[in-house]
């Protein structure tokens, strides 16, 4: 009868005890459209099988067809909770590919702005990772303190979402009169909220049942298949991208990488609220350093790369992001190759279920914090 | 017309005649389970008319033993047969012709 | 007729076990009525309660504050498509809503609201609730099955497992309750010589209500802690038991989709919720019964051990302050509706909604006129406390609702089987040998 | 109005014990509930469909059996069975493979050998009531309901103290019984 898993007429639960249940692409916690086939023993997972695709828009072949400036508004359509970050990357690409660095008032500018996005992007994965986890109250939070941070987005560029806020050699928005006002003060208004949340969760007896030692991972299988960011981090590796390797000015700063110890999703959930508070400390930083001058650099109206290949990576809220950016000379790019973290780190989704419960599988789908525009392009 | 414990008999009777059916011409080993389940329910609707005619509790205090009888033996059965379809992939009684495997 | 009704109103006894059909039936319709208004209020209270805890307004639009919501969602769903999914098996899926429902309103034959606002007593009564409360779970695993569906089937499975494991610990902790009706009001073993005069331990609905009432105590504080441990534990198992959060594992929309029913829609969708909120008020009903005093009003014993309502002047101030209490509760739910009305933007396109919330204002108003008049005092207070208990629970489920994240299936039977089970074990050996000791 | 106050005229007559109306018609329904649904068991090709006819019969018989006022088995049945039948049920669902089934022949070789059996039970049946009618008094006695579980109670804790707790071993034997019989040998 139905449980029967399609290989084999006669083959029911007890004998082959295996369930293939499909999650997706229609399902409230894939977090758009991932598929995932599940093969269960009752509850217990067996392995997993991803279908990806779904959200596939040809982001890299676009990339071919159009100049270096047309091509930037389209990688905020990549990680659209991150918009900022994505933009950052593809921007430092082209400029390095150019040999140009923005002006330093605009490298605070696009700090700013970055951090602000990763504190959008952890505070979204917060409320709805704890939706997954069935706890319904804090992505209402969680949004009432995001909408802050993207009005002061809206103010800036004008756009809330897909924010297309820097250009290739620096940013075109100079701040808008008390933006920095704004900004500390959503410092100060962000804090306590953190603290809200983790009153909320952090020692609540059901959150630590359902997050402790759910989806383990250690560093040593982390670094095997790719996976950054976060995820990394919490497996105990002290690997971020603004540290080992800065980029647009994010040495001068003081902030710490907070690591975890486990690796499990408990973690995960610690290190993520304490970047959040590292990148209030940054911002705070940023701001108060920040410096007068231009916010454009000296680049061609139109822009032509000398010939070259380029690989850039940024600290992206979900890892690392990287742009592999061909020039052949032209005005458009031979090839752009993006490295998404979500689409790496949801390799890591088969090794951190298998032997878990069906519920744990939502929860480290959202532990891992992917966004399926970014894992399709 | 009046009731009387005759007819609860008639009653009990044939659900005991059913399940003695079901028992004896079902191949489906779980179908033969539950028309045990009826047998031992006709003996109960027997045992509780007889407690009223006799205006006594025996009768019911019995059936409840016969409740707990007929949980543990669907208990057991079902233990082995969950342990005779790992084996074997069937539940049909024809096909239970083997007293080890 | 008024006549009549005043010799029912002095009738003793519940209209079953007086045999009145007339008065059964009436009963009966009163209370399927009854619940069924409470879980349209219930729809909205819980909408607009969850709504601000989650800082958000919750319905809005629908008639003022959103008060007509839960019948225009009733509407939508009577008049939605009916889907019958093409594997299906059909018979079973059509009588799945329809057994949930009716194991869930059998069960609230015995709730006392009253001393004598019950469709009946029955010897059996406890054990006849948890009997048909556990029945409820047949509907779901009809439903998950005759889907044919992966998701329906999990949710089912889990949601038969589930209630069969807490069952066991919450039938554990209810048996402690009825040890405790056993007891004389010193805390006694009645002997059996005295059980003759129907004082023994009873599994009676109203008579587990009077045993406190002659004990003078809420079974809650009885043997203190035991007794509230014993209700700490009931209160947990009956959160599982009815599904909801954190124990909304069958119906995990994270995971599930939407469990049990998900492949239903439209009315055969919307007895599933009835056949839930039902069940909610009926076990909230067995806590209350069993652990809050039922229908008796808190303190009523502190002038000496009554049962009976004193009349209006006869009983102290505490009597008569809470004789009151039904009425000024309508009094200020009228308040607060006219509060509503002078705050309503004065624009002619909330006239309607102004004028209405004033006529919903005016009926509660009216409702409290008419519990402050004698005869309706006096019956109605039981009814009142009895409500005003559930509605703690009701509001407690909504509140567990917003707070906590859900369970792990494992971690589920852990629960059950490894802390609720063992306590209530703990609880029910206690009591019975406090009960001699003492 | 009228008809209302007569009732009530009958009420009081009638005063505290229970007047049972249309105990013919509910005993007729009840059983004709239980013996059809007792046929749908043993006749119906889909094994869940004989679970949930045995569940019907198995509740009407609990009602038969509150009309016989024996109101504790009646509470027990539901329970018991509402948990026992449940995993019977669920069982089934595990099991059997639905497809086969129903495909499948449904009764053995014997179903005839089984049908003379059980029809010369009946007729064994037949001629004991026959003869017996006069054993069995017309009108039953009142049993009074009240107290029923207290009697149960003080019965199962005295005259048949050794039963029950044989009772209680047999179902602990049956707990362990099971586990051990359904556990997976690895």
């Amino acid at each position: 009868m139905k449980p029967s898993s399609g290989d084999g007429a006669g083959r029911t639960f007890l004998d082959s005890s295996e369930l293939v249940l499909n999650m997706g692409p229609q399902h409230p916690s894939t977090h758009g459209v991932l598929r995932v086939i599940l093969k269960l023993d009752g509850e217990k997972v067996l392995g997993t099988e991803c279908i990806i695709g779904y959200l596939h828009r040809g982001v890299e072949k676009i990339a071919e067809n159009r100049t270096y400036a047309q091509f930037n508004p389209y990688v905020d359509r990549m990680d659209y909770v991150a918009a900022v970050s994505n933009g950052l990357g593809y921007c430092l690409a082209v400029e390095k590919l150019l040999n140009v660095e923005a002006p330093p008032r605009a490298q605070h500018l696009r700090v700013i702005l970055a951090e602000l996005n990763r504190i959008a992007s952890h505070v979204l994965w917060l409320g709805t990772h704890a939706l997954d986890i069935g706890a319904m109250t804090p992505l209402f939070y969680t949004f009432r303190d995001r909408e802050e941070i993207l009005k002061i987005f809206e103010k800036y560029c004008g756009a809330r979402l897909t924010t297309h806020a820097f250009r290739i050699g620096g940013c075109i928005y100079e701040a808008y009169e008390g933006m920095e006002q704004e900004v500390l003060q959503f410092c100060d208004f962000v804090l306590p909220k953190i603290d809200e949340y983790e009153q909320l969760l952090t020692t609540n007896r059901i959150w630590l049942d359902r997050t402790r030692g759910v989806g383990p991972l250690n560093g040593r299988d982390c670094i095997a298949l790719g996976v950054t960011g976060p995820v990394l981090r919490a497996s105990g590796v002290k690997w971020d991208l603004r540290k080992a390797q800065p980029y647009s000015g994010y040495e001068q700063f003081d902030f710490e990488v907070p690591i975890g110890e486990n690796g499990d999703t408990y973690d995960r959930y610690l290190v993520r609220i304490a970047e959040m508070r590292q990148s209030v400390r940054i911002v705070r930083q940023a701001v108060a350093s920040l410096p007068q001058g231009p916010i454009m650099a000296k680049v061609p109206k139109v822009i032509k790369p000398p010939a070259g290949e380029v690989y850039v990576s940024v600290e992206a809220p979900k890892g690392e992001l990287g742009y592999f950016v061909v020039s052949d000379g032209s005005t458009q790019p031979y090839r752009v190759r993006v490295r998404p973290p979500s689409f790496v780190n949801l390799q890591a989704l088969d090794t951190m279920v298998k032997g878990q419960m069906v519920a744990d599988v939502v929860a480290v789908i959202g532990t891992l914090d992917i966004v399926l525009g970014e894992v399709d392009r | 017309m009046e009731l009387t414990t005759l007819h609860y008999l008639v009653v009990a009777a044939a659900l005991f005649i059913i399940g003695t059916i079901g028992v004896l011409t079902r191949r489906n080993v779980v179908v033969i389970l539950m028309s045990i389940e009826l047998i031992l329910n006709a003996v109960n609707l027997n045992l509780v008319a007889f407690s009223r005619l006799y205006n006594g509790l025996h009768g019911q205090i019995f059936a409840l033993f016969i409740v707990v009888d007929a949980a543990a033996e669907a208990a057991i059965g079902l233990g082995i047969l969950i342990a005779f379809f790992r084996n074997r992939e069937t539940v049909n009684a024809d096909e239970i012709d083997l007293l080890r495997w | 007729m008024l006549q009549y009704f005043q010799s029912y109103l002095r009738q003793p006894v519940t209209p079953g076990e007086a045999g009145n059909y007339l008065w059964a039936t009436i009963y009966v319709l009163a209370v399927i009525i009854g619940v069924s208004l409470v879980v349209l209020t219930m729809n909205w209270g819980e909408r607009k309660a969850l709504a601000h805890m989650q800082i958000r307004l919750g319905p809005m639009r629908v008639g003022p504050h959103g008060l007509l919501q839960p019948i225009a969602d009733a509407i939508k769903l009577l008049i939605k498509e009916d889907i019958v999914p093409a594997g299906a098996d059909k018979p079973v899926f059509w009588l799945a809503p329809v057994a949930v429902v009716i194991t869930a309103w059998t069960t609230l034959l015995v709730v006392p609201f009253g001393r004598t606002h019950a469709i009946t007593d029955m010897n059996i009564g406890i054990l006849f609730m948890l009997g048909t409360s556990s029945l409820g779970v047949m509907g779901i695993v009809m439903a998950g099955w005759s889907s044919n569906s992966h998701y329906p089937l999990l949710g089912s499975l889990r949601s038969s497992a589930q209630m069969v494991s807490y069952e066991v610990a919450m039938g554990l902790t209810v048996v402690s309750a009825i040890l405790m009706t056993a007891m004389n009001d010193s805390g006694m073993y009645l002997r059996h010589a005295e059980s003759a005069n129907g004082l023994a331990g009873t599994l009676s609905m109203i008579g587990i209500v009077q045993a406190q009432a002659t004990q003078g105590t809420w079974f809650v504080f009885k043997f203190f802690p035991l007794g509230l441990i014993a209700f700490g534990i009931f209160a947990v198992a009956m959160v599982a038991e009815t599904n909801r959060a954190p124990f909304d594992l069958p119906e995990a929309e994270s995971e599930l989709v939407a469990g049990f029913h998900t492949e239903y829609s439209g009315f055969r969708w919307s007895l599933f919720m009835l056949a839930e909120y039902s069940g909610m008020v009926a076990v909230s009903s067995i806590a209350v019964t069993l652990w809050l005093g039922g229908w008796l009003r808190p303190f009523a014993t502190v002038h000496g051990r009554r049962i009976e309502i004193p009349h209006y002047w006869q009983g102290g101030a505490l009597d008569f302050a809470s004789a009151l209490l039904p009425a000024l509760l309508f009094f200020g739910l009228a308040l607060a509706c006219f509060l509503a009305v002078a705050r309503m933007p004065k624009l002619s396109v909330f006239r309607l909604q102004t004028v209405g919330l004033a006529l919903f204002g005016a009926l509660l108003g009216f409702v409290g006129v008419v519990l402050l008049a004698p005869p309706v005092r006096d019956r109605v207070q039981d009814v009142f406390w009895f409500g005003a208990k559930v509605a703690v629970f009701m509001y407690l489920y909504i509140w567990y609702r917003a707070t906590f994240p859900r369970y792990r299936f494992d971690q589920l039977m852990r629960v059950g089987w490894k802390v609720l089970l063992p306590a209530g074990l703990a609880v029910l050996i206690a009591t019975a040998v406090v009960g001699v000791v003492l | 109005m009228s008809m209302a106050v007569a009732l009530l005229a009958a009420e009081a007559g009638a005063g505290q014990t229970m007047t049972p109306v249309a105990t013919g018609f509910f005993f007729y329904l009840l059983s004709a509930l239980a013996i059809i649904s007792a046929i749908l068991v043993i006749t119906r090709r889909n094994p869940v469909h004989c679970a949930l006819s045995l569940i019907v019969t198995l509740l009407s018989l609990a009602s038969l059996f509150l009309m016989l006022y024996a109101p504790f088995v009646a509470g027990v049945q539901i329970m018991v069975y509402a948990g026992g039948i449940m995993v019977l049920f669920l069982f089934v669902i595990m099991l059997v493979n639905l497809e086969r089934a129903l495909k499948e022949e449904q009764f053995n070789k014997q179903w005839l050998a089984g049908v003379a059996v059980a029809l010369g039970l009946g007729a064994l049946f037949f001629v004991v009531y026959r003869n017996g009618q006069n054993l069995f008094p017309g009108t039953p006695l009142e049993l009074p309901e009240a107290q029923n579980t207290q009697q149960i109670g003080l019965g199962l804790y005295q005259n048949y103290l050794l039963p029950f707790e044989i009772a209680s071993l047999l179902l602990l034997v049956a707990i362990v019984g099971a586990v051990v019989m359904a556990k997976k040998r690895s």
